[in-house]
C-alpha cells in the first residue's frame, strides 16, 4: 500500500515554503511531486516595467543570499548588449565580493546542514563564523547583506588599502576555521553516517537532469561558470575546481567546504593583484536592439541572464534562471528510493533557495523546521483520487 | 568531436551564429528541434538544458532552448518561431528540461507537445484563473 | 571529532570573551560608510527630479511649492530601500548619505518626510558639481 | 499593581513565530535568524522562536503580501491568542518596496492585519532589529495595547 505525505507549503529544511508531495511505501519514496512556485513575484514582469538603472536594485532583491551573483550577472548583461568595457580594477572588486558572498553563502547551508542532520553546534558556531564575513562585506559595500555594489559600468565603491588589510586579516582567522569544519566533516562518524551515500545522482543523471553547481560538480562533472565560461577577472586568476566523484549528500557538503578554501585564494590573490586605475565608466540609459546572454557561478550554481533589448530604456523581455531552478528535479529524483528522515538532510545538500526560484512566496500556518504530517491534506489528496 | 566537427553537424539543421566564445545561436525550424537533440546526443554525448526562454514578439512566439553539451563544454540556443503557441518538447529526450517548459507554459502558455507532465499552475498561485498568462504582451 | 579535542575546544570557549553583543547597552559597531538614511539639503537641491526618476521604488516624489515657486523632493523612508541611487544620480550632491539605521517606528507616517514650506527657499542656479554615470 | 505585573511579565518573555508573507528577498529572514544567533541573541530579552501561532505572542512578518497569501496571513493572526502584537521587517513588509506594481503583490502587511511596531530597512540590520523589538517591549510595559 502506498500513502501520500504531502510535505510543505512550508518545506521541512529552510524556513522557506515548497510543497513536495511523497508518495511512500511503507517508510521507502517510491515517487516524489513537487509544487513550486509559493515565491512567484512577477520579477521578469516587473523589469520590463522597470528602467535599467532601476533594474540592478531588482535584480539584487530576487535572492538577499546570492544577491552579488544576480548584480554581477544583470549588470554583466546589459554591459554586453551596450558593447561597454569595464576597467579592470572594478572586474577584480567584482570577483571580491562576488568570493566574500559565496563564503557567506556556503557558511549559512553549511551550517544548516549541520542543523538538520541534528548537529546543532555546528550551526551556531557556523553562524558565529559567518558575521566575520558580513562584516567584512559592510564594510567594503556598505550594508550587510544586499551589497548594491555593481553598477552598469563599474562598481561603486572603491577599496582602501586599510579595507584591504582588514579582509586579508578577516580571511587568515576564517581559514583557521575552515580546516576545523572540514575535520568535523570528513571524519566524524555521525556526520558521516547521515550524507555518506544518501541522495546518489551519478553523473549522467546529474547532465541529463540539468544539475548546476556544487550539485553537479559532487556527482564528477566538470562544469564551473568562473572556469568553463570566464567572466569579469576570473580568467586572470588561478584556481582549481573543486570536484568529487561520488555523487552523495557527503560529496556535496564536501564541494562546498572545498570551494571556501578556493574562494579565500582567489580573495587574497586579487587583493594582492588589484589593478589601479578607474572603478568606473559612465553608461548610456539605452540600449540598442540586441540579443544576450550571460553566465554567472552563483554560490548555489549557474545563474543564467537572457535579455532581448529594443532600444529603449526598459527591457523587452528579461528571462532569469535561477540555480535552484535547474537542482530541484535532480534532487527530486535522489530522493527515490530514500526512506522519510533522510528528507531533510538530502534536500538541504542542495542548498535550496526558494526565493530565487519561483520569485514568489507562501506560506501556511504550519512554520519552523517541523515536518508536516497533516491530515486534511492526506484526506483532500485521497479524495482527489 | 571538436567544436567545428559541432558547427558542421548545427549547420545541416539551421543557420548557425556566433554570439561569443562557446555560445552559438541556431535559427531553425521549430518540427526538426527533438530531431536535432536526439541527433547531438548520439553523435556528441551528454546535453543538460541550461533553461528556456519564451517569448513574444510582433504577435509571434519565439522560444531560445538553451542547451549545454557536456564534451565540448559549448552553449548552443536553438532559436524557434511560430505563429501559434505550440512548440514541440525536449523533455522526453531531456528530462531537465521539465520545470524550464513548464514555467514557459505556465507564465506564457506556451503548449509543448509531447510533454509528459505539462501541467498548469506549477508557478501560479491555485487561485488564478485558467488562462491567466502574465507574460503575454497586451496587443 | 575525538573526545580530547572536544574537551579543549569547550575549555577554551570557557576562558574566551562571549561573541554576543549587548546591543541596547553597548554602542553597535558599524562599519564607516554604512548605508543609513539619505538626508537631503534642500539648500543645495535644485528640484530637477533625477532622483525621483532614478529611484527604484518611488519613495521620492516631487512636490510643488507654491508659494517660492519651485519644485523639492519629498522622502518616504517607508519606501526607501537604501539603495544609494539617489546619491548616485544627484550631479548637485544635494542628498547626503548617513549612518542612521534605527528607524523603528510604531507609526508609518513619522517616516513620510516632506521638507516644511518654510524651509525651502528659492533655487539658485549653479552648475552642477559632478558628471552624470548615467547619459 | 497587578496589571504592572503582567505587563512587566508580558515584555520578558516574548514568544515570537517567523513568517515570510510573500514577496521580498530573503535578507530580512537571514538577517532575523542572525539576530537569534551568537553575535546578537535575542533570548538575552525572553524572546524565542516558536513554531505554532497559537503559542505565539508576536508575529514577525517579512516580505509583501502577495494575492495568495492575503487571505492565510489573516487565517494565522486569528489562530494566534490575545494580547497579540505584529511586527513588519523590512520596506517589503511596509509598503511591498521595490515589488509594489507587480501582477501578484497586494502591498504592506498593514493592508491585511494591523501592525504595531515597523522596522524600515532593506534589510535592518539586527541591532535595528533589536530596537523594534525594543520599542514593542516600552509600549507593552506601558500598557498600551488591547487586552
Amino acid at each position: 500500500m502506498s500513502l501520500l505525505i504531502p510535505i510543505g507549503p512550508q518545506h521541512p529544511a529552510l524556513p522557506e515554503p515548497e510543497r513536495f508531495i511523497f508518495k511512500v511505501d511503507g517508510e521507502v519514496i517510491v515517487d516524489v511531486d513537487v509544487k513550486i512556485g509559493f515565491c512567484h513575484r512577477g520579477v521578469e514582469k516587473l523589469m520590463t516595467k522597470k528602467t535599467y538603472v532601476q533594474n540592478i536594485y531588482l535584480s539584487e532583491r530576487i535572492c538577499g543570499i546570492c544577491n552579488v551573483a544576480h548584480t554581477t550577472c544583470y549588470v554583466q548583461l546589459v554591459e554586453k548588449a551596450l558593447d561597454l568595457e569595464v576597467p579592470e580594477r572594478a572586474q577584480f572588486i567584482r570577483v571580491i565580493l562576488n568570493e566574500l558572498a559565496r563564503i557567506h553563502s556556503h557558511l549559512l547551508i553549511i551550517g544548516i546542514t549541520g542543523e538538520e542532520i541534528g548537529f546543532e553546534t555546528i550551526f551556531m558556531y557556523m553562524w558565529r563564523d559567518r558575521e566575520i564575513v558580513m562584516r567584512m562585506i559592510e564594510d567594503i559595500t556598505g550594508n550587510r547583506v544586499i551589497s548594491a555594489l555593481n553598477t552598469i559600468g563599474g562598481v561603486r565603491r572603491d577599496i582602501s588599502e586599510e579595507q584591504k588589510e582588514r579582509i586579508k586579516k578577516g580571511i587568515s582567522i576564517l581559514r583557521e576555521r575552515f580546516k576545523k569544519y572540514q575535520e568535523v566533516f570528513t571524519e566524524d562518524s555521525t556526520v558521516r553516517r547521515r550524507l555518506c551515500e544518501r541522495g546518489i545522482i551519478s553523473k549522467s543523471d546529474a547532465i541529463s537532469y540539468g544539475a548546476v553547481g556544487p550539485v553537479i560538480r559532487g556527482s564528477g562533472v566538470k562544469y564551473d561558470v568562473r572556469i568553463c565560461y570566464p567572466y569579469q577577472a576570473y580568467d586572470r586568476i588561478p584556481f582549481d575546481m573543486v570536484i568529487y566523484e561520488e555523487g552523495d549528500s557527503l560529496a556535496r557538503v564536501l564541494v562546498r567546504i572545498g570551494e571556501l578554501f578556493t574562494s579565500a585564494d582567489i580573495i587574497e590573490y586579487a587583493l594582492d593583484h588589484l589593478p589601479k586605475g578607474d572603478i568606473r565608466v559612465p553608461a548610456p540609459r539605452k540600449v540598442p536592439e540586441n540579443d544576450v546572454i550571460s553566465l554567472v557561478e552563483a554560490p548555489r550554481g549557474e545563474l543564467f541572464y537572457h535579455l532581448i533589448s529594443n532600444g529603449t530604456d526598459r527591457p523587452y523581455r528579461l528571462k532569469v534562471k535561477t540555480p535552484t531552478f535547474s537542482n530541484i528535479y535532480p534532487i527530486a529524483r535522489a530522493m527515490i528510493g530514500e526512506t522519510i528522515p533522510e528528507i531533510p538532510a538530502i534536500l538541504v545538500s542542495m542548498d535550496p533557495c526558494f526565493s530565487c526560484m519561483d520569485r514568489l512566496k507562501f506560506i501556511d500556518i504550519r512554520k519552523g523546521k517541523v515536518w508536516i504530517w497533516s491530515d486534511r491534506d492526506i484526506r483532500r489528496h485521497y479524495k482527489r483520487r | 568531436m571538436s567544436e567545428e566537427e559541432l558547427l558542421k553537424i548545427l549547420g545541416e539543421w539551421g543557420k548557425v551564429e556566433q554570439k561569443e566564445p562557446k555560445d552559438y545561436r541556431v535559427y531553425m525550424d521549430k518540427e526538426k528541434v527533438p530531431d536535432l537533440v536526439k541527433c547531438l546526443i548520439e553523435k556528441v554525448g551528454d546535453i543538460r538544458t541550461a533553461a528556456v526562454t519564451g517569448m513574444q514578439r510582433n504577435g509571434k512566439f519565439i522560444v531560445y532552448y538553451h542547451l549545454w553539451i557536456h564534451p565540448l563544454d559549448v552553449m548552443v540556443s536553438l532559436v524557434v518561431e511560430s505563429e501559434n503557441d505550440h512548440f514541440p518538447s525536449i523533455t522526453p529526450i531531456i528530462p531537465g528540461s521539465h520545470f524550464h517548459e513548464n514555467e514557459a507554459f505556465d507564465l506564457l502558455g506556451l503548449k509543448f507537445e509531447g510533454h509528459p507532465y505539462l501541467k498548469k499552475k506549477l508557478i501560479l498561485p491555485e487561485e488564478s484563473p485558467e488562462d491567466y498568462y502574465p507574460l503575454r504582451k497586451e496587443e | 571529532m575525538s573526545i580530547p579535542k572536544l574537551i579543549t575546544e569547550v575549555v577554551r570557549t570557557l576562558f574566551k570573551k562571549p561573541v554576543t553583543r549587548h546591543y541596547p547597552f553597548e554602542k553597535p559597531e558599524i562599519a564607516e560608510g554604512f548605508r543609513g538614511r539619505p538626508v537631503l539639503n534642500i539648500d543645495e537641491c535644485v528640484g530637477c527630479g533625477l532622483c525621483a526618476r532614478d529611484c527604484p521604488t518611488g519613495a521620492i516624489t516631487m512636490v510643488f511649492y507654491s508659494k517660492t515657486k519651485r519644485r523639492a523632493p519629498s522622502f518616504d523612508y517607508s519606501k526607501c530601500i537604501f539603495c544609494y541611487q539617489c546619491i548616485d544620480t544627484c550631479p548637485w550632491e544635494a542628498i547626503k548619505p548617513s549612518k542612521e539605521f534605527e528607524l523603528s517606528t510604531p507609526d508609518k507616517e513619522t517616516l513620510k518626510l516632506k521638507i516644511p514650506e518654510e524651509e525651502v527657499k528659492p533655487i539658485r542656479r549653479r552648475p552642477p558639481k559632478k558628471k552624470p554615470w548615467f547619459r | 499593581m497587578k496589571n504592572k505585573l503582567l505587563n512587566w511579565s508580558r515584555m520578558r518573555s516574548l514568544w515570537l513565530l517567523h513568517l515570510y508573507a510573500g514577496s521580498g528577498c530573503n535578507g530580512c529572514d537571514i538577517e532575523l535568524l542572525a539576530a537569534l544567533t551568537p553575535r546578537y541573541d535575542v533570548e538575552r530579552f525572553g524572546i524565542k522562536l516558536v513554531g505554532s501561532p497559537r503559542h505565539a505572542d508576536v508575529l514577525a512578518v517579512t516580505g509583501g503580501v502577495t494575492k495568495a497569501m492575503a487571505e492565510r496571513l489573516r487565517r494565522i493572526y486569528e489562530q494566534m491568542p490575545e494580547p497579540k502584537f505584529v511586527i513588519a521587517i523590512g520596506t517589503c513588509a511596509m509598503s511591498a518596496g521595490i515589488f509594489s506594481g507587480s501582477y501578484n503583490v497586494v502591498g504592506g502587511v498593514d493592508k491585511v492585519i494591523p501592525v504595531d511596531v515597523y522596522v524600515p530597512g532593506c534589510p535592518p540590520r539586527p541591532e535595528a532589529i533589536i530596537q523594534g523589538f525594543a520599542i514593542l517591549m516600552e509600549k507593552i510595559r506601558k500598557g498600551e495595547y488591547d487586552e
